[in-house]
């Protein structure tokens, strides 16, 4: 039996707030998933959803209107994310994401997010961006 | 969304209690609160973590920035109470020797 | 005939200025250079020497110690200058680079780059960072 | 390193002339030149390109930053008497549109 929740988010830095709340329900729904894999899946749902809204802001410098369509599945054998946006593509090498030293103030968004969960992938598809965050479940 | 609470102790510690979710939109007060105790003269700090449900790489971002400013004026930042949640993210980053949790506020410093 | 010019720079900002008065070096030891090829190659090398210098500064936080070693080079065929750095993997994807909307206040310096000259090569070798950006000579 | 000079006309128009090489070292001395001027009343900018031997993406993002401030207020931001490099730099952004550039400083309004 599979579970799947959908949502369009605006790339905004309250819709991390939604994003969270749309996670909790999930866990409502399906009790069966261990705190571990709670934990590690929405720690790499939100670093990613973060980098869509801070590299949205980043490269277009406008007013937030980006959409990005959430859906969060849940089976047997694992949680998944898969987050779409239509904006530009993401010049990113997630193969060579490193974790940044001690002392700095940002850049383990990524690093993070890879560390946590077992895959983190991005896809350009035409014009859309496509993030899945996927954490096999453990005992 | 988180709250910042801010006190200080008799011992003259500055005590900042973010309750809630310490993401992308607190991240910022969080550093602020830190900064605002150093500029008045408390650069001993505790981040009491016990009412935080979620910390990201922001909040993370934030403890950092604010750990340096407390050490650039002679002080230094520690965090007390982590959840489970909080010690996992400090043991993915590598920050768990830089930001050594504590038990308590009161064994802080 | 290859002229060869080499330093050791710092990765901040005020080397900047450093770089470009041995880009100004270069062309008085080679006025052979076309005004356009000058024009483009010295555009490309500004943004990576900047991208460098911006990201080591992120990812590291700290006073900006690291060392960037420049060599340019200017044959018959082209001008090529390389860039090697001891940092962090660099987690940029060079083909997805592209060019942030009109109204945008950060973003371009890549993909500027990229449009300037006919290649920018980033490449990962052991534990250095090496950029590579290469100039053809126009009549 | 580029120099930011500022004055203005006698019909109320900023003149902002930044001298020599605008990259990320000079880039935010004339977003807040720009800023300055808005702030005191000032929102129609001219930038007067003619003495800038230099632009990188860090000086175009001041200009648009100063655009953006320039509207924001009523007014408008217009750069003149740009060298052959800052015109190549505008069309390789596609910035040629939303920064046309002017002859003179005084047909910029
Ligand atoms: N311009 C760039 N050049 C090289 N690498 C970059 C650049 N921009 C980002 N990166 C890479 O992207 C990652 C930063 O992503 P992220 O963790 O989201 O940082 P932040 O939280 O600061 O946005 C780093 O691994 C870094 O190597
Ligand atoms: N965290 C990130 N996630 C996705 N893409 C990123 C990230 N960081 C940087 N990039 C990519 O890297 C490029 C930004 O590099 P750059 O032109 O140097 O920008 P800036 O001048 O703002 O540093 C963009 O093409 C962007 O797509």
């Amino acid at each position: 039996m599979a579970t799947a929740h959908e949502a369009v988010l605006v790339a905004r830095p309250e819709d991390i707030e939604v994003l969270q709340d749309m996670v909790a329900a999930l866990w409502d729904a399906e009790p069966g998933v261990g705190g571990t894999d709670r934990t590690r899946f929405e720690m790499a749902l939100v670093e990613i959803f973060a980098n869509v809204v801070e590299h949205s802001e980043r490269a277009h410098g406008g007013p937030p209107v980006r959409r990005v369509a959430v859906t969060l599945t849940v089976d047997e054998e694992q949680v998944q994310a898969v987050l779409v946006d239509d904006g530009r593509p993401a010049a990113v090498d997630l193969s060579a994401v490193t974790m940044p030293d001690e002392d700095a103030t940002s850049g383990r968004g990524l690093a993070l997010a890879v560390a946590a969960v077992d895959d983190v992938d991005y896809q350009r598809d035409g014009d859309i961006n496509r993030w899945t965050v996927t954490c096999r479940r453990t005992a | 969304m988180s709250d910042i609470q801010v006190h200080r102790t008799d011992h003259g510690i500055g005590v900042v209690t973010p309750v809630g979710r310490l993401t992308m939109v607190a991240a910022k007060p969080l550093t602020e609160a830190v900064v605002a105790l150093v500029d008045q003269g408390t650069s001993k700090v505790v981040v009491d973590l016990g009412e935080t449900t979620f910390i990201d790489s922001s909040g993370l971002g934030a403890l950092i920035a604010g750990l340096k400013r407390c050490r650039q004026a002679g002080g230094d930042l520690r965090i007390a109470r982590p959840t489970e949640q909080v010690t996992t993210v400090l043991r993915l980053t590598n920050l768990d020797k830089v930001l050594t949790p504590r038990a308590t506020v009161d064994e802080a410093f």
